[in-house]
């Protein structure tokens, strides 16, 4: 995919990232966190499901009592559209009532959805076969033209709605049906197709959308999705039953409530008052006082989410290659993972993750080293400079604290001086994502959740020229970028993003900083894994 | 004027007044910098996409065009959709009203409930040590920010005794309500809802204890110092039908006034109490949607908040007119 | 304009109300500190030791699990150990979260509120007291006018208003230099003083309607007597009548109403700080938002104490007022609070 | 009439000096002040009654031992200028002052057979004859006699009704109170039955007239014709604010009628009002009290009311009792250059271009600690003597006429000789004025 025309592309995709509300936009289209079809493509490491969530065949096993299933989270959905949205935690209430044609095991692989064949075709198309067996909740069998409307839908303005979704799926050129076959072209070669087909797309039926209003599809669902709406009460929960006739075998939840409260603390009253089940994003001070009841407990993954600290090149002092590596030593990121965040954190040296394509291993953080920094800011001719750290207020765990925590130690430096300054989050985003960047922050706190777990999908938004968000302009990482997108071997396509990874690391665009973790309080009652991508899958959850 | 007529002129004034508040929300939205259509739109969007966006939400239309139909729709009860949402707002507004209603209410009840008597007390045994302490505790009361005190009762008794549960609705009060009407057991329904509600209404009714066991206190001082009590005492009325009858009755027409011009901080606070509380009600859906550049949620919420104001304050002037008839005549 | 009378009324007042004394006392000690806050804090408010968070005030010690967790070959441990935790007498009122003092953050946050409960004040009184005396003055279709746009104001709460209007302009702050820091007197401490610039206006658009009305009424008393009357017979135009004649004599229910206004914004500021809609962080109403989250876990010091911060200076200042009022204008009752 | 028993408990109470004890001797044919025991024919006699009022700026002696008799059938006219204590007297016969003032002393003797057999030998109570010291009884009856024996008609129509309960309902609630007193006499708290908390609240909702009942509202009517309102029936259910100052006072004696009172207290009843209708209220006062034979304490600071209505006469300064008599012995006889001064002051309907000769000077503070222990109007008096700088003693002018005095002029003329400086009180007069405050 040739980097001119990406403009259009991660401008996209910052909205749904950074745009409205709620954490970024990340899980992807799930429902079966089971088995089901294995794909042949490219997932790795598909197999290293846990054990615990043997959720098939569940079916007639409630003898007892019944299986009620509690989940609150920090916000309420925007609605019940599946393609009208673009926040995580939409995404898990309406991920509960629809499907993509593929999905994700919990660490992220690729595994079948609605589709239980992919297959890429000579022309460089995606050719999905849909499973038999597959109904909407109103009992129609899906169709191939379901499928066809749904990604026009998303992709093209003039079908139904602009859905902030467009290009989450690639720049589709076109969407043809055959024999229970969907066919997606796109304009120039997409490597990561299946990826973005496992994150995103959600399947409705054509028909229902189409008669209905709305405000009715915003209120009502009909997927394909292992649970069925029995009631929903706007911003303040949701009720669903398990759909018996689920393809994949309905979840052992007899009743499902998604709720939310924005405080954490309350989140962690309601667990530990056996008022709800599952909780999200536990603050690390709550950790102990969940871990030591005993009807709870934490259950945490390395999520897909990076912390870092964005640096402008084109101005003073973070122009300066030296200036932008001093700060990466004078911030001692270890010790702010340690005690702001609990140790809820993996310390980052390079913008893609470990376990994403494109990983580089052997890319060491740079050690806190103040006196380093030091010499280094001497160096670059900017010793006594004061700069400004801009940072989001609530947005990211802990944001705030680790913005001033930053600030302290590189205000500690001898030759540097600096503060914070907090920003609410949608006017910092506004800047953030200026169309020039003469217009963005110096120097400021972003947080970036890459959903398709694929390096190029941090590096090209926010590093390469033409990125949305980007604070860098460099021939040799945009070169390099371009190259990964028209690569059409996998292989290869890894060593290239490996090198980008490099290119970053040496030219310390950012500060940084650490990979969150996703924090679930869990009770004691019930048996759930939580998953890489902040989607919640409670038909994997079983009683205990 | 009679009664009827002086009914009738303030709830003319007050279609004037409500008018008004609609006129302002709308206006609020012009005097705010960068286009509404930013809430909706793509950053990335194309000109033609955004004019596209425009024309599908009206917003290409001049003016007062677009102001004219608004009007014309909130007529019809309609008052658009949600851009974030998607949910028509009157819908999502009225599903949220009920639970700020019912928060304030409770708080009202229990403010009044506990600040008359203490007001009263107050006044009968000035100087003593029960109005020493009801001095003290409403000047506390009206001192406490709202949000604090609920964090400290949740403090208190979620976190310490573990008697309250700390945030959200637990069950409608309509429930309640129909398992009494159904003769249904109902103490169950009942003490959930009270698990709910008690911290949340004690948190926002303790600023208007406080401000009307003052407001009652000082009213009751007024009135027992006024001829006319002395001329009841002297055709020998017993004490508690001067006081009650008499005084108290003169006391809570001016105090029902002030609470209806404090009816906004009330709201206010049950804003704040429904953010501390996690309480699904109006004051979470405005603080979402200004978060979120929803304008036709915040007008829609806007615009109803400022009408309950409008009719609450015309209820009550009105039935202060019913309680002192010289209003009418003034 | 303050005759003796009213300076002889304020001290007999004083003497006799106990309630008063304290009121004042509260009032001196908060401004005090506000204005000396570098000499006051004994430490930077805004730095953090993060080896000294969480810990406790002067005579509280706590006994707190703390867990910490690591990757061990890609799976997360978690390790939870006791720790009793001692106070530090370097730090009066415990630290937070990042190991800042809190003692020194209720002094700065003093600032914050007092700053913008005066402000915010003065802007609501300059607006509203002149639209008052006019349309009282004047009456006909000004105060009619005034009325309605009065009625308009009211009926959206204060602490709503206030937070679309934060909410859709932005949360500016000025940062304005602290003196002593600048005069070298205090170099330890924060240079400037962050002004949440937006939030005085705001709180000055919300409730100037307050002083409008009880200007109005002022004014409407008073064009009636006497030597009003006369005074226009004599010919004086009406705006050397209004400035001579009716604001002197309208001062003291604007004075009392100030003072009440004050408190009302302080803790409408600390509202809005709570919700986040404020530009400084260094404020009582924030920091209580940050210590909500360690309620529950055992650290109530840090959302207790800029409570108790709030509540005192409220109480300080009501009972000012209280005082003024009992002195001053037996007639006002308060009707102007809007928290 | 007196047996010596009582004297003695008398002269123990009265706190008098040698001299009083010798006229309390003499009483019957004159005595100087009504010392001695009640008389058969007095409704009421009051004995040494002092209030006091117990102020931050300190104590202020409103009452200061003051005595009379109420005879049956009469019109007692109590006058002087504002601030002489008239109307706290009054209070303190119904006792109805209120903190910080208090009565420190003196005796009420109310005549009740009923009530004197009731207490008759009750330690603490104060019996004689048919007349017992309402000082002495407890509280609870002392209001209970408020309506059926005193009642008291108020300077300020307006100001004494409820502005938000209609004038019928106040009415009735003076008859409902004294129907459910007959109906159980001994318990205050049957008065209030079926109304407490509860039920205010339902009557702030819907005004209602839970308390009275049909009977006391069809007596309420009654009571406004008699008073000479017209349309009674419809007028009822107006509120205060509808009558006119004049149709309100009538109303204010229909509700001090309500009781059918032995005794009534009209405070200042026509000041509030207009020339005109004043005279019809004192007419309407005077057929009353025929009708009914009622004893009136008509309190007031204009001597013509008191020519016109009363016949005796009680001229008050300084909370204390200056001059007392028949009316005519004081108007003719006047002794007391206070009540001099008084008369001086009222035009002469005869003489219209006569000089209205004001009293010079102000009412005296009445704060104890300001007080000398002298002649309070001797600052202001023409004829001030002396002898004026000594408590001036109680004397008796003509003891037929029931004329006393308190005054050295009593018994001498004045002697221009014996006459103070005139600058004698201006050193006292500007340390008064300082302390003062305003």
């Amino acid at each position: 995919m040739p980097t001119d025309n990406d403009t259009h592309v991660d401008r996209r995709t910052v909205l749904k990232y950074a745009g409205t509300a709620g954490a970024v936009g990340l899980a992807g289209c799930s429902g079966n966190g089971g088995d089901g079809g294995d794909g042949s493509d490219g997932s790795d490491g598909s197999d290293g499901m846990d054990g615990s969530d043997g959720s098939d065949g569940s079916d007639g096993s409630d003898g007892g009592d019944a299986f009620e299933l509690g989940v609150t989270m920090g916000q309420m959905d925007s609605g019940l559209d599946p393609q009208d949205h673009a926040e995580t935690n939409t995404e898990i209430i309406v991920g509960q009532l629809y499907e993509g044609l593929l999905d994700r095991d919990k660490q992220g692989g690729i595994i079948a959805g609605l589709a239980n064949e992919w297959e890429r075709t000579d022309d460089g198309s995606v050719r999905f076969t849909l499973r038999d067996g597959a109904a909407f909740h109103n009992g129609d069998e899906l169709t191939a033209e379901d499928v066809r409307f749904s990604i026009r839908r998303i992709v093209f303005e003039d079908v139904g709605i602009v859905s902030p979704q467009a290009n989450d799926l690639g720049v589709v050129d076109e969407v043809t049906t055959g024999d229970g076959e969907v066919t997606v072209s796109f304009e120039g070669y997409n490597p990561i197709a299946f990826q973005l087909f496992a994150t995103n797309g959600e399947i409705v039926q054509q028909s229902w959308v189409e008669e209905n209003s709305g405000d009715y599809i915003n209120r009502n669902a009909n997927g394909t999705g292992p649970f069925r709406l029995t009631n929903y009460e706007s911003g303040n929960q949701v009720v669903y039953e398990p759909n018996e006739e689920y393809w994949d075998g309905a979840p052992a939840v007899d009743e499902l409530t998604m709720s939310a409260s924005s405080e954490s603390s309350t989140r962690v009253n309601q667990l530990l008052a056996e008022e709800t089940d599952i909780v999200t994003n536990v603050p690390p001070n709550e950790v102990s006082r969940v871990n030591s009841s005993d009807v709870a407990t934490i259950n945490s993954v390395a999520s897909a989410r990076i912390i870092f600290l964005q640096m402008r090149y084109d101005v003073e002092p973070f122009s300066s290659q030296q200036f932008r590596q001093a700060m990466n030593h004078a911030v001692d990121v270890e010790s702010i993972i340690e005690n702001v965040l609990n140790g809820f954190g993996n310390i980052t040296a390079q913008p893609t993750l470990d376990g994403h394509v494109g990983y580089n291993p052997d890319i060491d953080p740079y050690p806190y080293d103040p006196e380093e920094a030091e010499r280094l800011v001497e160096e670059s001719g900017h010793a006594g400079v004061e700069i400004t750290l801009e940072t989001p207020i609530g947005r990211y765990l802990r944001d705030v604290e680790i913005a001033q925590a930053a600030a302290n130690q590189i205000n500690s430096l001898s030759n540097v001086t600096c503060e914070v300054e907090q920003r609410e989050f949608s006017s910092l985003v506004q800047d953030v994502t200026a169309p020039n960047i003469e217009d963005r922050p110096h120097f400021n706190l972003l947080g970036w959740g890459n959903g398709e777990f694929d390096g190029s999908q941090t590096m090209t938004p926010l590093l390469s020229s033409s990125g949305a968000l980007t604070v860098l302009e460099n021939d040799e990482l945009d070169g390099l970028l371009t190259d990964a997108e028209a690569t059409e071997d996998p292989d290869e396509r890894v060593d290239i993003l490996q090198e980008a990874n490099q290119l970053a690391h040496d030219l310390a665009p950012w500060v940084f900083m650490h990979q969150q973790f996703s924090v679930y309080g869990v009770s004691s009652d019930i048996s759930w894994e939580p998953r890489a991508d902040e989607f919640i899958d409670p038909d994997t959850a079983t009683q205990q | 004027m009679s009664f009827g007529r002086f009914a009738l002129k303030r709830s003319l004034q007050g279609i004037g007044v409500v008018w008004g508040v609609v006129t302002v929300v709308f206006a609020l939205r012009f005097v705010t910098p960068g286009s509404p259509i930013n809430a909706v739109a793509p950053l990335d969007a194309s000109q033609e996409t955004r004019q596209a966006i425009a024309a599908e939400l009206g917003l290409d239309q001049p003016l007062y065009v677009q102001y004219g139909q608004y009007v014309f729709d909130l007529l019809q009860g309609d008052m658009g959709r949600s851009y974030i949402r998607g949910q028509e707002v009157t819908t999502l507004v009225f599903e949220r009203l009920p639970a700020t209603v019912e928060l304030a209410l409770a708080a009202s009840v229990v403010a009044i409930v506990l600040a008359i008597p203490l007001g009263v007390i107050s006044a009968t045994r000035r100087n003593e040590p029960v109005d020493y302490g009801a001095t003290l505790l409403s000047l506390g009361g009206i001192s406490t920010p709202n949000f604090w005190l609920g964090i400290m009762l949740i403090l208190i008794f979620a976190v310490e005794f573990n008697v309250f549960n700390t945030s959200g609705r637990g069950v409608d009060v309509g429930d309640v309500a129909l398992s009494v009407i159904n003769a249904e057991p109902f103490a169950g329904t009942l003490l959930t809802w009270l698990a709910y509600i008690t911290l949340p209404a004690i948190a926002l009714g303790t600023y208007f204890m406080a401000l009307i066991t003052r407001l009652t206190r000082s009213g009751m001082l007024d009135e027992l110092s006024k001829g006319y009590v002395q001329a009841a005492r002297a055709k020998g009325l017993p004490r508690t039908l001067i006081r009650y009858k008499h005084a108290l009755r003169n006391t809570l027409i001016p105090v029902i006034t002030v609470l209806g011009l404090q009816l906004g901080t009330l709201i206010g606070g049950a804003v704040i109490t429904e953010a501390v509380f996690s309480w699904p009600g109006l004051g979470t859906l405005v603080i979402e949607s200004i978060n979120q550049r929803d304008w036709p949620a915040l007008q829609g919420s806007l615009i109803v908040i400022g009408t309950s104001f409008v009719l609450v304050n015309i209820l009550v002037d009105v039935v202060y007119a019913y309680l002192d008839p010289e209003v009418v005549n003034d | 304009m303050v005759s003796s009378r009213v300076i002889r009324n304020l001290k007999k007042e004083f003497r006799q109300s106990g309630l008063a004394k304290l009121g004042l006392a509260l009032v001196v000690v908060i401004v005090l500190t506000a204005v000396f806050a570098p000499f006051v804090a004994p430490h930077d408010p805004t730095e953090q030791q993060l080896d000294q968070s969480e810990l406790p005030p002067i005579g509280f010690s706590e006994t707190t699990e703390r867990t910490s967790s690591e990757m061990v070959d890609g799976e997360i441990q978690t390790v939870t150990e006791e720790v009793e935790i001692t106070p530090d007498p370097d730090h009066v009122f415990g630290t937070d979260g990042l190991g800042r003092d809190m003692f020194s953050r209720v002094v700065y946050g003093a600032r914050t509120s007092l700053v913008v409960g005066v402000l915010g004040t003065l802007l609501a009184a300059s607006i509203g007291v002149p639209v008052g005396l006019l349309a009282g003055y004047h009456r006909g279709r000004v105060d009619d006018a005034l009325m309605r746009i009065a009625d308009i104001s009211l009926a959206f709460p204060s602490l709503v208003l206030a937070v679309a209007l934060i909410g859709l302009w932005g949360r500016a702050a000025v940062n304005v230099p602290d003196p002593f820091v600048v005069a070298g007197l205090a170099p330890e401490m924060p240079e400037s003083f962050v002004l949440p610039i937006t939030v005085v206006i705001v709180v000055g658009l919300v409730n100037w309607v307050w002083f409008a009305r009880v200007a109005r009424g002022e004014a409407l008393s008073l064009r009636g007597q006497e030597y009003v009357k006369a005074s226009r017979a004599l010919g004086a135009d009406d705006n050397t009548i209004i400035l001579r004649h009716v604001l002197p004599n309208a001062i003291t229910p604007i004075i009392v109403l100030g003072t009440v206004q004050v408190a009302a914004i302080i803790l409408l500021e600390s509202s809005l700080s709570f919700l986040g809609f404020s530009g400084t962080t260094l404020s009582w109403g924030f920091d209580i938002a940050q210590g909500r989250d360690y309620v529950s876990s055992g650290q109530w010091w840090i959302a207790s104490i800029p409570g108790l911060a709030i509540m005192l200076s409220v109480i300080g200042i009501n009972l000012l007022g209280d005082w003024l009022r009992d002195a001053l204008d037996p007639g006002i009752e308060g009707e102007g609070g809007a928290a | 009439m007196s047996d010596a028993g009582r004297s003695d408990d008398r002269a123990a109470a009265t706190d008098g000096g040698a001299s009083d004890a010798a006229v309390t001797e003499t009483r019957g044919v004159g005595d100087a002040t009504p010392t001695g025991a009640p008389g058969a024919d007095d409704v009421l006699s009051v004995r040494d009654l002092s209030t006091r009022f117990f102020t931050e700026e300190g104590q202020i002696n409103a009452v200061e031992s003051v005595s009379f008799d109420l005879r049956e059938d009469e019109i007692l006219g109590v006058v002087g200028e504002s601030g002489s204590g008239k109307s706290v007297t009054a209070l303190s016969l119904v006792d109805l002052v209120e903190t910080p003032g208090r009565i420190t002393a003196g005796e009420v003797w109310y005549r009740d057979p009923d009530l004197a057999e009731e207490f008759r030998g009750t330690e603490a109570v104060r019996v004689d004859d048919d007349h017992v010291d309402l000082r002495t009884v407890p509280p609870g009856v002392r209001r209970s006699l408020r309506g059926p024996s005193f009642s008291v008609i108020f300077q300020d129509p307006m100001s004494s009704f409820n502005p938000s309960i209609t004038v019928g309902e106040q009415i009735a609630e003076a008859v409902e109170v004294q129907r459910r007193a007959r109906a159980n006499p001994r318990s205050t708290r049957s008065r209030t039955q079926g109304y407490g908390l509860g039920k205010y609240l339902l009557d702030g909702i819907v005004p209602g007239r839970d308390y009275t009942s049909e009977e006391s509202m069809d007596r309420a009517v009654e009571l406004l014709g008699q008073v000479g309102i017209p349309d009674p029936e419809e007028r009822v259910d107006e509120y205060p604010g509808q009558f006119s100052g004049g149709m309100l006072q009538r109303a204010m004696i229909a509700q001090a009628l309500a009781g059918e009172p032995d005794v009534l207290i009209a405070d200042e009843p026509t000041t509030a009002l207009d020339v005109t209708i004043q005279a019809q209220i004192l007419n309407l006062l005077t057929e009353i009290q025929e009708e009914r034979g009622m004893s009136i304490v008509l309190i007031t600071h204009d001597l013509g009311v008191i020519a016109e209505m009363c016949d005796r006469v009680c001229v008050m300064y300084a909370g204390e009792v200056v001059e007392r008599g028949t009316l005519d012995s004081v108007f003719e006889d006047t002794v007391h250059p206070y009540t001099q001064g008084l008369l001086g002051s009222i035009p002469d309907v005869d003489d219209p271009r006569a000089r209205l000769e004001p009293i010079a000077g102000n009412v005296p503070s009445l704060l104890d600690a300001e007080m000398g222990d002298r002649c309070y109007f001797a600052d202001r008096c023409p004829k001030a003597m002396e002898s004026c700088l000594d408590k001036p003693p109680e004397a008796t002018v003509d003891a037929a006429a029931d004329h006393g005095v308190k005054c050295v002029l009593a018994d001498r003329e004045y002697d221009p000789a014996d006459a103070l400086a005139d600058d004698r009180f201006e050193a006292d007069a500007a340390a008064t004025d300082g302390g003062d405050g305003e």
